[in-house]
C-alpha cells in the first residue's frame, strides 16, 4: 500500500505541476509532496524490516533496501523542492526564465524524483533500467534550463555520455537475462524480476555474467559518475540550477549506483567475489584519484563540489566491491549523508553564486564576513563532507575503511586514505579562499533577498541531523543492516 | 528448420553491421541517416523474423515498434535536423575514413572473440549470430567518438542501441516487452531531445557546432 | 564511571549552552559548566589513579555500527587528569578572557566540545570510538585556531597547515589501527589479543604507522610543522589547551599502542621514537632561544618538551625490553610525571602570553618589557612557569626531568647496544636542551617583563582581570605542589607506568614527600632544597638590610657616560639569542637582509640602515614546501585532463568499454 | 638528633664557612700567581676578601628604572650556590641532605644562579646589561651540558648520579682514577670549570672595557652590598667547582666518618686539592688569550664532545 501511496503522491503532484501555470505556491506543494514521501519512505522502511512488500501484480517490491533509498530521495528531494520556489523567484526576477519555463521546471523536478522513486520500488530489473535512463531525459532539461551556451553544451555532453553509458548498462541486463534463460539445472520461468534473477543466480553462467556485470559496471558507473566515464558529471553540475545539482549529485547518483549493488550481488552470487570486487575496486580507486588530482587545483565552486561527488562515489565503489554486510551497511549510511550534505552544500552554493554573482572560486571572498549564517552553514557542509565527525560520513567511511582492510584491502585503504587527505587539503584551501579569502572586515551585506529562516533551518537542520545519523544508533542501524542483507550472501 | 528462416536473419543481422559500417564510410549526412534507416529496417525485419518462427507475439509487438521508431520516426527525425544544417557533410572526422575502417575491422574481430564466450553458453543458429550485434555496438561507439557532426554523433549513438537491440533479439528473443518498448521510447526520446537542443541551440547561440563547445573545461 | 560520564555529559551540556546562549549571558555559564565538567573528571581521574581500578562502559545506542566503548585505566586516568587540570584553568580563564570571535557561538560549542573529546580520548576502548573522538578533537581545535581569525589573519594558514597534518596523522592511525584489526573485533582488548598473532614485520608497520599519527600530533620533529604556526594562531586558552594537553594525546597514544595494544614488540620501535625525541628535543630547543613572538617561543619549547618526554617513553620501552623492567619503570614515570609538570606550567605561561597579548595589544617580545612593574601577577607567574620549565630545582619540571635522567642512567646498564645508543643520545639531548631552553626562557622573562617598556603598548599596560589571574595562579600553584612535594603523587604515577611487564618489585620509588628511588641510589628532596634556599635567601636579606641603610638611592644607569638611555637602546629579543643564532647558524639557516640607503651627496653617508633577521623553519622549507609544490604542480597539470572536449571523453569511455571487454 | 644529624650540620657548616672564605681566597690566589708570572708584585691573596668587606659598607644604589629583581639576583645567585656548596661532598661525604646532591640538583642550581645573574643584568634596560646577559646564557647553554655530561660519565661507573656516592665508589675502587673515561672527563670538566667562573681565555675577570665585558658587564649596575653578595656568589662558585673537580678525581682525604677530626682532616686536603686546582688554571690563563666570542663555541663544544667521549669510553670499558 505504501509502495503505492509513494509513487501516487509524487505522481500527483506532477500532474497538479504540469496542469497549473507557475505559482510560487506550486513550489510549495511539490515541496509537500517530498516531505510526504520522507514520511511514507520511513513507514515503508519500518514495515519492510518485517519482509519485502509488494504492490501492483508483484510489480513493484520494497525491501529494506528500497526502502532505504526512498528515504533518501525523500529526504534530498524535499531539500531540493523546498528550494523551488526561491530559486524560480531569483530567475524570474532576473529575467533568466519565464513562467512557462518555470512550469516546466517543476514538471521535469518532479518527473525526475518519481522516476527515482519507481527505479528503486520497482520489481523489474528492466525497469529499473528504464526509469534510470528516464531520468536522463527529464534532467536534460534541467541542465539546460538556464538556457544559456553553457547550459546547453552541459546538457548536450550529458545526454550523450548517459546515454551511451547506460546503454552498455542494458546490455549487461539482457545478457543476465541470456544467461538466466540457459541456466542449466534448475527449471524456472526467466524474467528480470529481482527475485527471480536471484533464486537463478548461483546458476548462471560464468562467463556470461563476467561480460554482463564488465558491461553494467561501465554503463551504470557512467550514471553514477564513476571514472573514465564521469566526464559529463563536473559540466552538469556546474550549470544545472542549484536544486536540481543537489537532486542529481544527492540521489541521481545514488538510484544508479543503487542498481550497481543489485547487479553486484546477482554477480558474486554467479561468479564469487573475486571478479566483481577487482572491478570495482579499480573504477573506484581511479575515481577517487581523478577527482583528487581534479580538486587540487580547481577554480570553481560547483565543479569542486561535482567532484567531491565523484570522490564519495569512488568510496562507496571501493565499499560495494568488498561487499561484507559491514561494508554495505556502510555504504547505504555514506549514500544517505553524502545525499544530504552534498544537497545542502549545492543549494548553499547556489545562494552564494547568486549573492556574489560568480562561481569562480577566487572571486568569492570572505563569506562569513559577509554572510554569516550561509558561510556557517557552507563551512559546516564541507566539515561534513570531509568525513570529519560528528557528522555520519566519518562514521560510514570509518567503517566502510575497517571493513575493507578486515577483506586485506589495506593497501586500498592505503590509497584513499592518502586521496581523501589530500582532497582534505584543497578542499580546505579553497575553502579558506572563499570563507575568509579577501579583505577580513567586510561588514555583514544585508542582501534584498536573503536566505529565510525557513530555509536556513532546513538546511541547518539537515546538518544536524547528519550529526544525528552520525552518533545516534536508533534511527537507522537495523534499516542498514537489514538492507545490506538483501544484497550480500 | 526452414532455411529460409534463417537465410533471412543471417542476412538482415548481416545487413545491420554492414549499415554500421558504411556509416564509417560514408561521409553525405543525408546519406548516414539513410543507411540508419536501412539498418532499422533490418533490425525490424530480424525481429519479425524470429518472432515468426518462435511464434512470439511480444516480440512481433516489438518488431513493429523497431520498425516504427527506429526505421521511421528517428530517421525522419534526423533527416529534418540535417536538412536545416548547411554543412551536412562530416567533413573532417577525428579519425579519417580509411582508418576508420581498419579499425572498424579490428572491433568486429574483437566482438567475434568476445561474442564467442557468450555464444558458447548456447549455441545454435541464432545465437552464433549474436557478435554482429556487438560489432555494430562497437563500430557504432567508434562512430561516436571519432565523427564531429552533432548528427553524426547522434547516429553513432543510435547504432550502439540498436547493435544492443539485435543482440537482444537473438540472444533472448526479445527482453520482456514492457522493458523492450521503455527502451525503444527511452532512445526516441533521447534523440527527441537531442534535437531539441541542437535547435534550441541555434536558435539561441551564435554557434550552432555543439560538438565543438568547450567552454567548459578545467 | 558514574563521575567520569557526568563529567563528559556537563562538557557536552557546556558545549550546548555556548551553542545556544543568547551572546551577553553565554561566557560565563558556558565556561564555569565547562569547568565543573574538568573538575568531575580531575575528580573521577584522582579516583581511578588512587584506587587503581579500571572502570568500563559501552553502549551500543550511540556511534552507528559499532558503538561507544569507554575504558579507564590508570595509564589513560592520568591523562584525564592533565587535561582535567589544564581545562579547569582554561575554562576560568575564558571568563575574563572571552571577547569578539571566541565569545562566538560557534567558538564557545567548540571549546567545550574540545574539552570534552581532550577528557575522553585516554578513556576511548575502542577503534571506532577512539578515531572519534580524536578527529573531533582536531574538528574543534581547528575551528577553535580560527576563532580570531578576523583579526590574525595568519590564522587561516596555522588552520590549514594544522588540518593537513592532523588530517594525514589521524588516517596514518586509522590504517594502523586497522592493520591489527583486520578480521577480528575493534576494540583495544581484541587488538591487543590479535596483535599478539601478528609476524614482528606486520606489527611493526602498525606501529610505525601509528607512530606518524601520534608523534604529529605530539609534535616531534619533523613532523612538527604546523605546531609552531597553529598553536600561536589559536586565542591563548585554546593554546594552553592545545600544548598542555592535546600534545600529551600523542603522547598517550604512542604509549597505548606501543606498549600495550602492540605489547612492546622490538627495540628498534622505541629507538624510533627516542631518535623523534631527541630531534624534537635539540630542534624545538634551538628554535625556541630564536624565536621573538611569545607564543611561538612557547610553541617551540612545547616540541622540546615533548622531545623529552619522548625520549623518557623510547627509553622506558626499549629497557623494557632488554630485560630492565624497574629501569623502563623509573623512565615512565618520569616522561608521565614531565607530562603532567608541562601542562602546569606550559598553560600558565600559554595563560601569561595571552594575558600580555590582551594588556598590551602584542605578542613581540621586541615591543615590550617593563610589565613587572605594571603586571606583578603575570609576570610571577611567568617567572615560576618559566624555572619550572628551566628545571629550577623545587619546582615541577626539576622532579620530571630528575627522574627522567635517573631513569637514563640505570639504562647504561643494559646489555643491548641500541638501547645503550638511546639511553645515551637521550642523556646528551636532556643536558644540551637544559642550556637552550634556559636561554629562551631568560630571554622570555628579561627582554618581556624587566627592563623598560619599548612600544606604547607595553608602556600602558595593566594587569589583567580577577578570573584570568586566578587562573593563572591555578595552574602555577598546583605546579610548584607537584614540584615541591611530587611525593604525593608517587602512588599514582606508580600505577599509570606500570605495564604488565614484570618487574623487580622493590625498585620504584618511596613514599614520601621527595623522590626516593628504591633498590637504585638516587633522591631529591625538593622541598628541603627549597627550605634550605629559602633560609639562606632570608638571612643574606635580613643581613643586607641591617648592614646598610634601608633607603635605596636611585641614579641613572651606567651608560658610557651618557647621560640619558632610551628603551631603543635596550638589548632586543632578536639581539639577545644572536650569538647563539650563530653559532648555530647551520642548523637554523637565519636569513638576513641589509638595505644600506646613501645620502645623495656622498657615499660615504648613509640615510638610512635597515636590518631583517628572519629565521625560517628548515624542516618546513626543505621538506614540505617541495612535496606541496609538486601536488600544486600535479594538480594544475591534471586541469588539462578535463579540456571540454566531448570527444575525448567518449573516447575514454570507449577505451574502458574495450578494456572490460577483453578483461571480461 | 641524632648524631648523624649533628654530624651532618657540622659539615655543612664547616664546607660553606670554608668555601665562602676560601672561594675569595682562590680567586686572590690566581691573581698573585698571574700577576708573578707577569713580572709584577700583584696584590695580596687576601684582596677580595678586603674588597668584599668594603663594599658591604657602601651605599645601595639602583638604577632607575629597576625593578625588584635587581635586589633580589645577588641574593639569589648566593643562596643557590651556598645550598650548592652546604649538600656537596667537599669536605665529608655526608653533610646535611648529601642525598639530594644530585649531579642534576647541582648543575641546576648553578643554572638557576646563572639565570638569576642574567636577569639581573637585564633589569636594568641597558645595552650592556642586555649584552652580558645574552653572552654570559650563551657560553652557560654551551657549558652546563658538557658539565653534566661529564659527571654523567663518572656515573655510569658507580652506577649512581648521587655525588658524595661517586665519591664514596671512587674510594673504594681506587683504580677508577686513571681510566681513559675519567681523564677525558676530566678535561672536559676543566672546560666547563674555565667557561663557567668567568676564566681566560673564556672571559677576563679583569677586563674595565664595557664592550669585551661578558660576566662583568652583567653586573655593572651593581653596587654596595648587592655587588658584594654578587661577587661572593661567584667566589664561591668558583671555590664549589674547584673542589668539585678535586674531590670528583681524586677523592682522598675526604671525612667519611663520623668524627670531629676527619673533618678538620678534610678541609686540609681540601684547600690542598683547590689550591692545586687553582694553580693550574692560573698557569692556563697565563699562558692562554682570550678568545674571540665568536670562537668560544669551538672550545665549548670540544669540551662537550670530550664528556660524550668520556660517557661512551666509560660505557666500552664497562
Amino acid at each position: 500500500m505504501l509502495i503505492l501511496a509513494i509513487l501516487v503522491t509524487s505522481l500527483t503532484a506532477t500532474g497538479i505541476a504540469a496542469a497549473l501555470t507557475w505559482r510560487p505556491w506550486i513550489g510549495w506543494m511539490t515541496a509537500a509532496s517530498s516531505a510526504v514521501v520522507l514520511g511514507l519512505g520511513v513507514g515503508l522502511s519500518v514495515t519492510s524490516l518485517s519482509g519485502p512488500q509488494w504492490a501492483l501484480h508483484h510489480s513493484l517490491r520494497a525491501d529494506s533496501l528500497s526502502a532505504f533509498m526512498v528515504v533518501v530521495i525523500g529526504a534530498v528531494s524535499l531539500l531540493a523542492t523546498a528550494f523551488t520556489s526561491r530559486t524560480m523567484h531569483q530567475e524570474l526576477t532576473s529575467g533568466v526564465t519565464t513562467t512557462r519555463y518555470a512550469r516546466h521546471y517543476v514538471v521535469l523536478t518532479q518527473v525526475f524524483i518519481t522516476c527515482m522513486l519507481s527505479a528503486v520500488l520497482t520489481a523489474n530489473l528492466g525497469v529499473l533500467w528504464v526509469s534510470i535512463e528516464a531520468t536522463t531525459i527529464a534532467t536534460t532539461f534541467l541542465v539546460s534550463h538556464r538556457r544559456t551556451d553553457g547550459a546547453f553544451e552541459a546538457s548536450w555532453k550529458y545526454v550523450i555520455l548517459c546515454s551511451v553509458g547506460i546503454a552498455l548498462a542494458f546490455l549487461g541486463t539482457v545478457l543476465i537475462y541470456y544467461a538466466q534463460l540457459h541456466t542449466s539445472g534448475v527449471a524456472h520461468h526467466a524474467s528480470l524480476d529481482w527475485t527471480t534473477v536471484m533464486s537463478a543466480a548461483h546458476h548462471l553462467d560464468p562467463r556470461v555474467t563476467r561480460i554482463a556485470f564488465a558491461l553494467l559496471v561501465v554503463g551504470y558507473g557512467t550514471k553514477v559518475g564513476l571514472a573514465p566515464l564521469h566526464s559529463w558529471l563536473p559540466d552538469a553540475h556546474s550549470q544545472a540550477p542549484a536544486p536540481v545539482s543537489a537532486l542529481m549529485s544527492g540521489v541521481l547518483l545514488s538510484v544508479a549506483f543503487y542498481g550497481l549493488l543489485r547487479f553486484r550481488a546477482v554477480a558474486v552470487a554467479a561468479l564469487g567475489p573475486a571478479f566483481p570486487r577487482a572491478l570495482l575496486l579499480v573504477v573506484g580507486l581511479v575515481s577517487l584519484l581523478l577527482a583528487t588530482v581534479m580538486l587540487i587545483a580547481q577554480r570553481d565552486l560547483k565543479r569542486m563540489l561535482a567532484y567531491s561527488s565523484i570522490e564519495h562515489m569512488g568510496l562507496l565503489a571501493i565499499g560495494a566491491a568488498v561487499g561484507t554486510p559491514l561494508a554495505i551497511a556502510a555504504v547505504l549510511l555514506h549514500i544517505l549523508g553524502h545525499g544530504v550534505t552534498k544537497s545542502v552544500m549545492f543549494l548553499s552554493a547556489g545562494e552564494i553564486s547568486h549573492a556574489q554573482g560568480t562561481t569562480e572560486i577566487s572571486r568569492i571572498t570572505a563569506l562569513l564576513a559577509r554572510q554569516p549564517t550561509l558561510g556557517g552553514i557552507f563551512g559546516f557542509g564541507l566539515l561534513s563532507l570531509v568525513a570529519l565527525p560528528p557528522f555520519s560520513l566519518f562514521v560510514s567511511e570509518l567503517n566502510m575503511a575497517r571493513a575493507e582492510v578486515d577483506a586485506g584491502l589495506w593497501w586500498a585503504v592505503a590509497i584513499s586514505l592518502v586521496c581523501l587527505a589530500v582532497i582534505f587539503a584543497a578542499l580546505a584551501r579553497h575553502a579558506r579562499q572563499m570563507l575568509l579569502g579577501g579583505a577580513a572586515d567586510v561588514p555583514p551585506t544585508a542582501l534584498p533577498t536573503a536566505l529565510p529562516a525557513s530555509l536556513t533551518t532546513l538546511l541547518v537542520g539537515a546538518l544536524v541531523a547528519c550529526v544525528v545519523l552520525g552518533l545516534l544508533t536508533w534511527p537507522l542501524q537495523s534499516l542498514l543492516v537489514h538492507a545490506a542483507q538483501t544484497v550480500t550472501p | 528448420m526452414s532455411t529460409t528462416y534463417v537465410g533471412v536473419l543471417e542476412l538482415a543481422a548481416g545487413a545491420v553491421l554492414l549499415s554500421a559500417v558504411m556509416t564509417l564510410w560514408r561521409r553525405s549526412v543525408r546519406a548516414i541517416v539513410s543507411m540508419l534507416r536501412l539498418q532499422g529496417v533490418a533490425l525490424s525485419v530480424v525481429a519479425v523474423d524470429l518472432a515468426l518462427h518462435e511464434h512470439e507475439h511480444a516480440l512481433l509487438a516489438t518488431g513493429a515498434l523497431v520498425l516504427v521508431v527506429k526505421g521511421v520516426a528517428i530517421p525522419a527525425l534526423l533527416r529534418r535536423i540535417a536538412q536545416r544544417d548547411p554543412r551536412s557533410r562530416e567533413s573532417r572526422p577525428l579519425v579519417n575514413v580509411p582508418a576508420s575502417l581498419v579499425f572498424a575491422a579490428a572491433l568486429i574481430v574483437l566482438s567475434y572473440v568476445v561474442g564467442t564466450r557468450i555464444t558458447a553458453l548456447a549455441p545454435s543458429v541464432v545465437t552464433n549470430l549474436a557478435p554482429l550485434g556487438l560489432a555494430t555496438v562497437l563500430v557504432g561507439y567508434f562512430m561516436l567518438v571519432t565523427r564531429r557532426h552533432a548528427v553524426s554523433k547522434i547516429v553513432g549513438l543510435i547504432l550502439v542501441d540498436n547493435g544492443i537491440a539485435l543482440m537482444t533479439f537473438l540472444l533472448t528473443s526479445g527482453v520482456p516487452l514492457i522493458v523492450e518498448l521503455g527502451a525503444s521510447l527511452d532512445v526516441l526520446l533521447v534523440v527527441v531531445v537531442l534535437q531539441f537542443l541542437m535547435v534550441s541551440m541555434r536558435h539561441h547561440s551564435a554557434t550552432d557546432r555543439l560538438t565543438e563547445m568547450k567552454a567548459l573545461h578545467d | 564511571m558514574g563521575l567520569y560520564l557526568a563529567a563528559l555529559g556537563l562538557c557536552a551540556v557546556a558545549a550546548a549552552a555556548g551553542a545556544l546562549l543568547p551572546r551577553r549571558r553565554r561566557v560565563t555559564p558556558t565556561a564555569l559548566l565547562g569547568a565543573l565538567g574538568c573538575l568531575a573528571a580531575l575528580t573521577a581521574a584522582l579516583r581511578i589513579l588512587v584506587t587503581g581500578d579500571a572502570v568500563t562502559f559501552h553502549t551500543a545506542q550511540v556511534l552507528p555500527l559499532t558503538g561507544l566503548s569507554l575504558s579507564l585505566d590508570p595509564l589513560g586516568a592520568w591523562f584525564v587528569l592533565t587535561s582535567a587540570f589544564v581545562g579547569v584553568a582554561a575554562c576560568v580563564y575564558l571568563v575574563g578572557y572571552a571577547r569578539e570571535g571566541l565569545a562566538s557561538r560557534t567558538a564557545m560549542a567548540m571549546f567545550m566540545v574540545f574539552l570534552l573529546t581532550l577528557v575522553a580520548v585516554p578513556a576511548a576502548s575502542s577503534v571506532m570510538s577512539f578515531m572519534f573522538f580524536w578527529e573531533l578533537m582536531a574538528l574543534s581545535s581547528l575551528l577553535l585556531i580560527l576563532a580570531d581569525q578576523s583579526r590574525h589573519p595568519e590564522a587561516r594558514s596555522a588552520a590549514i597547515w594544522y588540518g593537513v597534518m592532523t588530517h594525514l596523522g589521524a588516517a596514518s592511525i586509522l590504517l594502523g589501527f586497522l592493520v591489527v584489526a583486520a578480521g577480528g573485533g575493534q576494540s583495544f582488548s581484541d587488538l591487543s589479543a590479535q596483535s599478539s598473532a601478528m609476524s614482528p614485520l606486520a606489527r611493526g608497520i602498525a606501529f610505525l604507522l601509528i607512530l606518524l599519527g601520534f608523534a604529529s600530533k605530539a609534535g616531534a620533529v619533523p613532523l612538527h610543522v604546523w605546531l609552531p604556526k597553529a598553536h600561536p594562531a589559536a586565542p591563548s586558552p585554546v593554546s594552553a589547551l592545545m600544548s598542555s594537553a592535546m600534545v600529551a594525546m600523542g603522547v598517550y597514544g604512542i604509549i597505548r599502542v606501543g606498549r600495550d595494544l602492540l605489547h612492546g614488540g622490538s627495540v628498534w620501535w622505541w629507538v624510533v621514537v627516542s631518535l623523534l625525541g631527541v630531534a624534537s628535543a635539540l630542534y624545538g630547543g634551538l628554535h625556541a632561544t630564536t624565536s621573538t613572538d611569545v607564543k611561538r617561543l612557547l610553541a617551540y619549547s612545547t616540541i622540546d618538551v615533548v622531545g623529552l618526554v619522548l625520549i623518557g617513553v623510547g627509553a622506558a620501552g626499549a629497557l623494557g625490553d632488554s630485560g630492565l623492567g624497574s629501569v623502563a619503570h623509573v623512565a615512565m614515570m618520569g616522561a608521565l610525571l614531565l607530562v603532567l609538570a608541562h601542562a602546569g606550567f606550559k598553560g600558565a605561561l600559554f595563560l601569561a602570553a595571552g594575558a600580555v597579548e590582551r594588556a598590551t595589544g602584542t605578542r613581540d617580545l621586541d615591543l615590550l618589557g617593563g610589565l613587572i612593574h605594571s603586571m606583578p601577577v603575570t609576570t610571577l607567574v611567568v617567572v615560576v612557569g618559566a624555572g619550572s620549565i628551566m628545571a629550577v630545582p623545587t619546582l615541577s619540571g626539576f622532579s620530571s626531568e630528575w627522574l627522567l635522567l635517573q631513569g637514563l642512567l640505570h639504562g647504561f646498564g643494559a646489555a643491548s647496544t641500541p638501547t645503550v645508543i638511546v639511553v645515551l643520545l637521550g642523556v646528551v639531548a636532556l643536558a644540551l636542551t637544559g642550556g637552550l631552553t634556559a636561554v629562551a626562557f631568560v630571554k622570555l622573562v628579561g627582554i618581556g617583563f624587566l627592563g623598560r617598556a619599548r612600544s606604547p603598548g607595553a608602556a600602558k599596560a595593566s594587569e589583567v582581570s580577577m578570573s584570568m589571574r586566578v587562573a593563572m595562579i591555578w595552574l602555577t600553584g598546583a605546579g610548584v605542589v607537584i614540584g615541591l612535594v611530587p611525593g604525593l603523587l608517587v602512588a599514582a604515577l606508580d600505577r599509570a607506568a606500570a605495564t604488565g611487564r614484570a618487574r623487580d618489585a622493590a625498585t620504584g620509588l618511596a613514599h614520601g614527600t621527595g623522590l626516593v628511588l628504591t633498590g637504585l641510589h638516587g633522591a631529591i628532596a625538593p622541598a628541603a632544597l627549597l627550605g634550605g634556599l629559602v633560609v639562606v635567601m632570608v638571612l643574606v636579606g635580613v643581613l643586607n638590610q641591617r648592614a646598610t641603610q634601608r633607603r635605596v638611592r636611585r641614579v641613572e644607569a651606567w651608560g658610557c657616560g651618557r647621560d640619558e638611555q632610551t628603551p631603543r637602546m635596550q638589548y632586543t629579543a632578536t639581539s639577545f639569542a644572536e650569538p647563539l643564532q650563530r653559532v648555530f647558524a647551520d642548523v637554523l639557516r637565519p636569513q638576513a637582509d641589509i638595505e644600506v640607503t646613501h645620502v645623495a651627496e656622498s657615499r660615504y653617508y648613509e640615510q638610512s640602515l635597515a636590518y631583517e633577521n628572519r629565521v625560517v623553519d628548515v624542516v618546513e622549507a626543505r621538506g614540505y614546501r617541495p612535496i606541496i609544490d609538486g601536488v600544486l604542480r600535479v594538480g594544475r597539470g591534471a586541469r588539462r585532463l578535463q579540456n571540454g572536449s566531448i570527444h575525448r571523453y567518449l573516447a575514454l569511455g570507449f577505451l574502458a568499454l574495450l578494456v572490460v571487454l577483453v578483461v571480461a | 638528633m641524632s648524631a648523624d644529624f649533628w654530624y651532618g650540620a657540622l659539615a655543612t657548616l664547616i664546607q660553606v664557612v670554608v668555601v665562602a672564605f676560601g672561594g675569595p681566597l682562590l680567586v686572590g690566589l690566581m691573581s698573585k700567581v698571574k700577576a708573578r708570572s707577569e713580572g709584577r708584585v700583584g696584590a695580596p691573596v687576601t684582596q677580595p676578601l678586603r674588597d668584599l668587606w668594603k663594599l658591604v659598607a657602601k651605599e645601595r644604589l639602583h638604577a632607575r628604572h629597576a625593578s625588584v629583581v635587581l635586589g633580589l639576583a645577588p641574593t639569589v645567585i648566593l643562596a643557590s650556590t651556598v645550598v650548592a656548596v652546604a649538600i656537596s661532598p667537599l669536605v665529608s661525604t655526608r653533610p646535611w641532605l648529601s642525598s639530594s646532591a644530585d649531579i642534576l640538583v647541582i648543575v641546576y642550581l648553578l643554572l638557576t644562579g646563572s639565570a638569576a645573574a642574567a636577569l639581573g643584568g637585564l633589569d636594568v634596560g641597558t645595552a650592556f646589561g642586555g649584552m652580558g646577559a645574552s653572552r654570559a646564557m650563551t657560553i652557560g647553554a654551551l657549558a652546563e651540558p658538557a658539565l653534566l655530561v661529564a659527571v654523567v660519565a663518572l656515573s655510569i661507573q658507580s652506577k649512581t648520579s648521587n655525588l658524595p656516592g661517586i665519591v664514596s665508589a671512587t674510594l673504594a675502587h681506587p683504580d677508577w682514577v686513571l681510566g681513559p673515561s675519567r681523564l677525558l672527563a676530566l678535561g672536559a670538566l676543566l672546560i666547563v670549570v674555565i667557561a663557567e667562573t668567568g676564566r681566560i681565555p673564556v672571559d677576563n675577570p679583569s677586563t674595565h672595557l664595557e664592550l669585551t665585558m661578558i660576566h662583568e658587564a652583567m653586573t655593572l649596575e651593581y653596587a654596595g652590598p648587592e655587588l658584594a653578595l654578587a661577587t661572593l656568589g661567584e667566589a664561591m662558585r668558583l671555590g664549589l667547582l674547584f673542589s668539585l673537580v678535586a674531590n670528583l678525581f681524586l677523592p682522598w682525604g675526604i671525612s667519611t666518618q663520623r668524627s670531629v677530626m676527619s673533618l678538620v682532616a678534610g678541609v686540609a686536603f681540601l684547600a690542598l686539592k683547590t689550591t692545586f686546582v687553582a694553580l693550574g688554571v692560573a698557569l692556563i690563563e697565563v699562558r692562554s688569550a682570550k678568545l674571540r666570542l665568536f670562537r668560544l663555541p669551538e672550545l665549548l663544544a670540544g669540551g662537550f664532545v670530550l664528556s660524550v667521549l668520556a660517557v661512551v669510553t666509560g660505557l666500552v670499558a664497562r
